[in-house]
């Protein structure tokens, strides 16, 4: 594992070894066509896994593999035993006040479907029923908007969207307009996966909480790039997914305030989650084992824990520090190409590492096929975020977006693509 | 596979100066296809001459948005369609979909396909396939819709 | 990859060469308690793991790693064209006739919850609702009857179920009544993973749809042990989990026809499950993406591909032959031990390879301790079948569990720490 | 860790001999506890005599099902509880729960523990800590129940 260190990276923030830090990700060695160097701008659709993570993966299933609870034989007690103590690097790395509130799910998707669903089934003050009404936004990922609209349809509530100004931001002049006392949850995203936006989601549930309602944060870009503190957030529930923070796919997280998780309903049945069972009924563990149904993903948190511990090594706030910078650098330097148009902030404040831009006259699908002829991968389409490309009237981005493990000069070799995808396109 | 083997000449100049393209009446049949995962989108329309076996495609017309390879893909094919039967135009369309499905280990039928040929590199790239076959499937179902339509041993078009 | 050989192996089947089997499996050579090698006989719980697979999501992860679907840079095609063609390894290992019929959950119990959610929001005929009825058996892991027992008192319906004779047979006397039009879905589990009961689900699920009623087979200890073959099983949608059968934790698989995946509505909404998405509602994607919202477990997908591939090469019909043998030799060599009870069917007939048994005034934790401190890793408790254990008037059991690299020496251990264990608490 | 070790003699005995076991009246409070993981179950009963600081356990009796560490640990606990005050009882409960979640870090209290030192390896099982807590939580639960219903000045148990 590595520390930050204090000698010059290349670029990015000062004292931050940005080379150290590559070399703990064996992945970003690989050469694609033939010979060119891979530079991966996809970290916000997933990020490589540092050695150390692969590492306690393999000695998991070398070493330990066995499934955990109840078992009295030495492997299981050691499998427990980790399984457990991820959870416990998990609480830390969130500032969780209660370990116990930290619940395992398989991704973001699974943890905000855990709440739309106990949501439906809850009894009152949390239960969504008809005339309730759900507020969310329209930079959501489908997954923290498709939960609510089918919860909408299920129980007839009525869901309710913040808009985006024309500079990416939220649109917050209606809030107080939007938030009701029907009003019973409100989801909002922290850092959008496609404009880069960082929301002011404190102040958002600060009111929300005024009128009453429930808040979840959608964390899933966050997690991975900037201290997130859930005792002062200001959220009721936050998830997030392992895969884009270091850790392996297969892993998300639900927090919640205990109240909270303790007055919603269990979700998925099955081993694990219950206390007794007869054939007629059965009563629930206590948390967060009442959200774990069935076999958890074992070694895929002892994964998540490992990567929260990288993490923590590396720095997060070095870590947001030096993505700042790169994330600076590029906005500059694609501001300069003709023809290109950034979509979102165009400016480095508040503002996360993924940077979407149009080109005109050229369609996003072409230029990240050239570029990845040139070994840069960047994504195209509409990112699992379809309502923000309409509000920009747009069929798709292309998109960028950086890691603690991107440098400046990966961004050089971006604009290098972009103008050799002009001349082909002319 | 490099830069220039999968963006030949041929396809950027369909790309740059599509033939065919622009909507005209009169027309049989107009369909509407979409790929909701990359937000493009056409509109074809078709007018066919005669009946039965000699049912021939008069012309075909089309608007739309999408990236070079689908928009290069329905002008060629377009080429390939305007004054063929009705049965070569779905003949055609059978080779290209083998072509393109084909994970790049298919040979092209270089008379049948003409200029398509150029797009025979898009097999090896499974996320662009759906790129390049927009148009062609929007083809396959204006004959099936309009041949739904019409009598099958055909009055001509009125 | 191990061929079954021709060389004699220690027991078991012959032409069965265990020994190359197990030296596939890095972690049987694991030491406990300092010097005693590992006699792992827990793998109804979770299976260990061949090095193919291990390799398998290693090179994912240091080659491949990118997420799935509307990629078009290298690692992105790769890692789809390999996520893709696991579901392939999978439909082929189950001889499903249609690969896009294979979902891939995070475990059994998930896919088993997927079912009961979705028909609680089904149109007719397959919503379940008050007056309606659903059949288990009293033989079920808690993953197949807490999410109906759930169901039932979510919508009303009523919860039925099947006995079990003194044998630990499932009692079909009273199949015909408990089978009425009401049924809307009969749950039940192929290989118990407590008794080791092989149920007769053919039968069952013919007798099922004779009264319309939906099937779904637990095939969660069946997979990993027999060949299975849902073309011919019977029945309309089948569950089973990856680490039970060699491949990673973190994934399972649903398997339905898809006449009946198609008409139940979606269940988890999220990226991926859509075609198209506006603020105010989605249109859903096609089979298999409808219910694979979020990011999948991409690499524990992989995994369970390479997985199935490994099992098929040492041959399902190889393993259950071997796996038939020393289940047989153990109920022989357990049936000489005074005092002690098989729960379960005490012959090899109709008998998967899973045996819980009971010792006379000694407790099973105490069994299970004792053997750990002897390497004989073994579970104790009531297995996540509360209810079987009731039925037999037991408050828990101890259960010996064989997988494809048990040997019949390593029956011999436990039957020699079984000794011990009777001469310490006498 | 051996067996011999976690099975010391002086459980085997107390496990095979338990002492105070059985229940009896007249008692003053009676609680049942279960571990629903392993289905061990307990049913204990407190008797007490005299009031506030001088209240001292009379009589401890019990019955259940579970493991020989479950039932040792009930039995060694009936032994220093009997006899000794309230505040005592409650003192040795905090430090055996001590010595049970330390892990086998933390160093026994050998004089107030008594024979349940014996008990110290489970500490390195965590599996087991709750075999070897049950009898203990349950005499908690039973003391805050019975000093809820009585003054806590004390009239002397009828
Ligand atoms: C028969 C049976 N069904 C279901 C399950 C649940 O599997 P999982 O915990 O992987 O969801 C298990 C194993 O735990 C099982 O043995
Ligand atoms: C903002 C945001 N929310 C939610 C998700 C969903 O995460 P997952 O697909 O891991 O469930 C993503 C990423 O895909 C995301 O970027």
């Amino acid at each position: 594992m590595t520390q930050a260190s204090a000698s010059p990276g290349t670029g990015g923030a000062p004292g931050y070894d940005v080379e150290a830090v590559r070399k703990d990700f064996p992945a970003l060695d690989r050469l694609v066509h033939g010979d060119r160097p891979l530079v991966y701008l996809d970290s916000a659709a997933t990020s490589q896994k540092p050695r150390a993570v692969l590492e306690a993966v393999e000695d998991f299933y070398l070493r330990h593999n066995a499934n955990v609870h109840r078992g009295v034989h030495t492997l299981a007690e050691e499998a427990t035993g980790l399984y457990e103590q991820a959870r416990d690097s998990v609480a830390r790395f969130i500032n969780a006040p209660d370990r116990d509130t930290v619940v395992f799910t398989k991704n973001s998707t699974e943890a905000i479907n855990l709440v739309a669903f106990t949501m439906m089934l809850a009894d009152p003050p949390y239960r969504v029923g008809p005339g309730d009404e759900i507020l969310v936004t329209e930079m959501e990922h489908h997954s923290n908007l498709v939960p609510w609209q089918l919860l909408a349809q299920r129980t007839g509530a009525r869901l309710r969207w913040l808009g985006i100004t024309d500079s990416g931001r939220l649109d917050l002049s209606r809030l107080d307009e939007l938030l009701t006392p029907a009003t019973t949850i409100v989801a909002v995203v922290h850092v959008s996966n496609i404009l880069g936006t960082i929301n002011p989601v404190t102040e958002i549930a600060r009111r929300a909480h005024e009128v009453g309602a429930l808040v979840l944060v959608d964390a899933s870009q966050s997690a991975p790039h900037l201290p997130l503190d859930v005792s002062t957030l200001g959220a009721d529930l936050v998830a997030f997914t392992g895969h884009k923070m270091c850790a392996p796919t297969g892993i998300g997280v639900l927090w919640g305030r205990r109240e909270v998780l303790e007055a919603l309903p269990p979700f998925l049945g099955g081993g694990e989650m219950i206390d007794t069972v007869t054939m007629e009924s059965a009563t629930y563990a206590a948390l967060p084992h009442k959200y774990e149904a069935g076999t958890p993903p074992i070694a895929e948190a002892i994964g998540l824990g490992a990567a929260v511990t990288y993490l923590t090594g590396v720095g997060m706030p070095a870590i947001a520090a030096h993505e700042h910078q790169v994330t600076a650098y590029a906005l500059g330097a694609l501001a300069e190409l003709p023809g290109l148009r950034i979509i979102g902030p165009s400016t480095p404040v508040d503002r996360g590492s993924a940077v979407s831009f149009v080109m005109d006259g050229i369609h996003p699908h072409d230029v990240g096929q050239l570029l990845d002829f040139a070994g840069v991968a960047v994504r195209v389409g509409h990112h699992c975020a379809r309502p923000v490309c309409s509000r920009f009237g747009l069929p798709s981005t292309t998109r960028a977006s950086f890691g603690l493990y991107t440098t400046t000069g990966e961004v050089d070799a971006l604009v290098a693509g972009l103008r050799r995808v002009r001349e082909v396109f002319g | 596979m490099s830069a220039d083997a999968l963006y030949q000449e041929i396809i950027l100049d369909h790309y740059r100066r599509p033939h065919h393209k622009g909507l005209r009446a009169p027309y049989d049949i107009e369909v509407h296809h979409t790929n909701p995962t990359c937000g493009d989108e056409i509109t074809l329309r078709v007018r066919l001459r005669g009946s039965g076996d000699e049912t021939v495609v008069e012309d075909v017309s089309y608007d739309g948005d999408g990236c070079s390879i689908s928009q290069a893909s329905t002008s060629i094919m377009a080429d390939l369609l305007v004054g063929a039967t009705v049965a070569e135009g779905l003949e055609v369309e059978a080779e290209f979909h083998r072509l393109m499905l084909g994970l790049g280990q298919v040979a092209p039928d270089v008379d049948r396909l003409a200029d398509a040929v150029a797009l025979a590199g898009v097999a090896r790239y499974p996320a662009r396939v759906k790129c390049a076959l927009l148009g062609w499937l929007a083809w396959k179902d204006a004959v099936v819709q309009v041949l739904g339509t019409r009598p099958a041993t055909g009055e001509p078009t009125p």
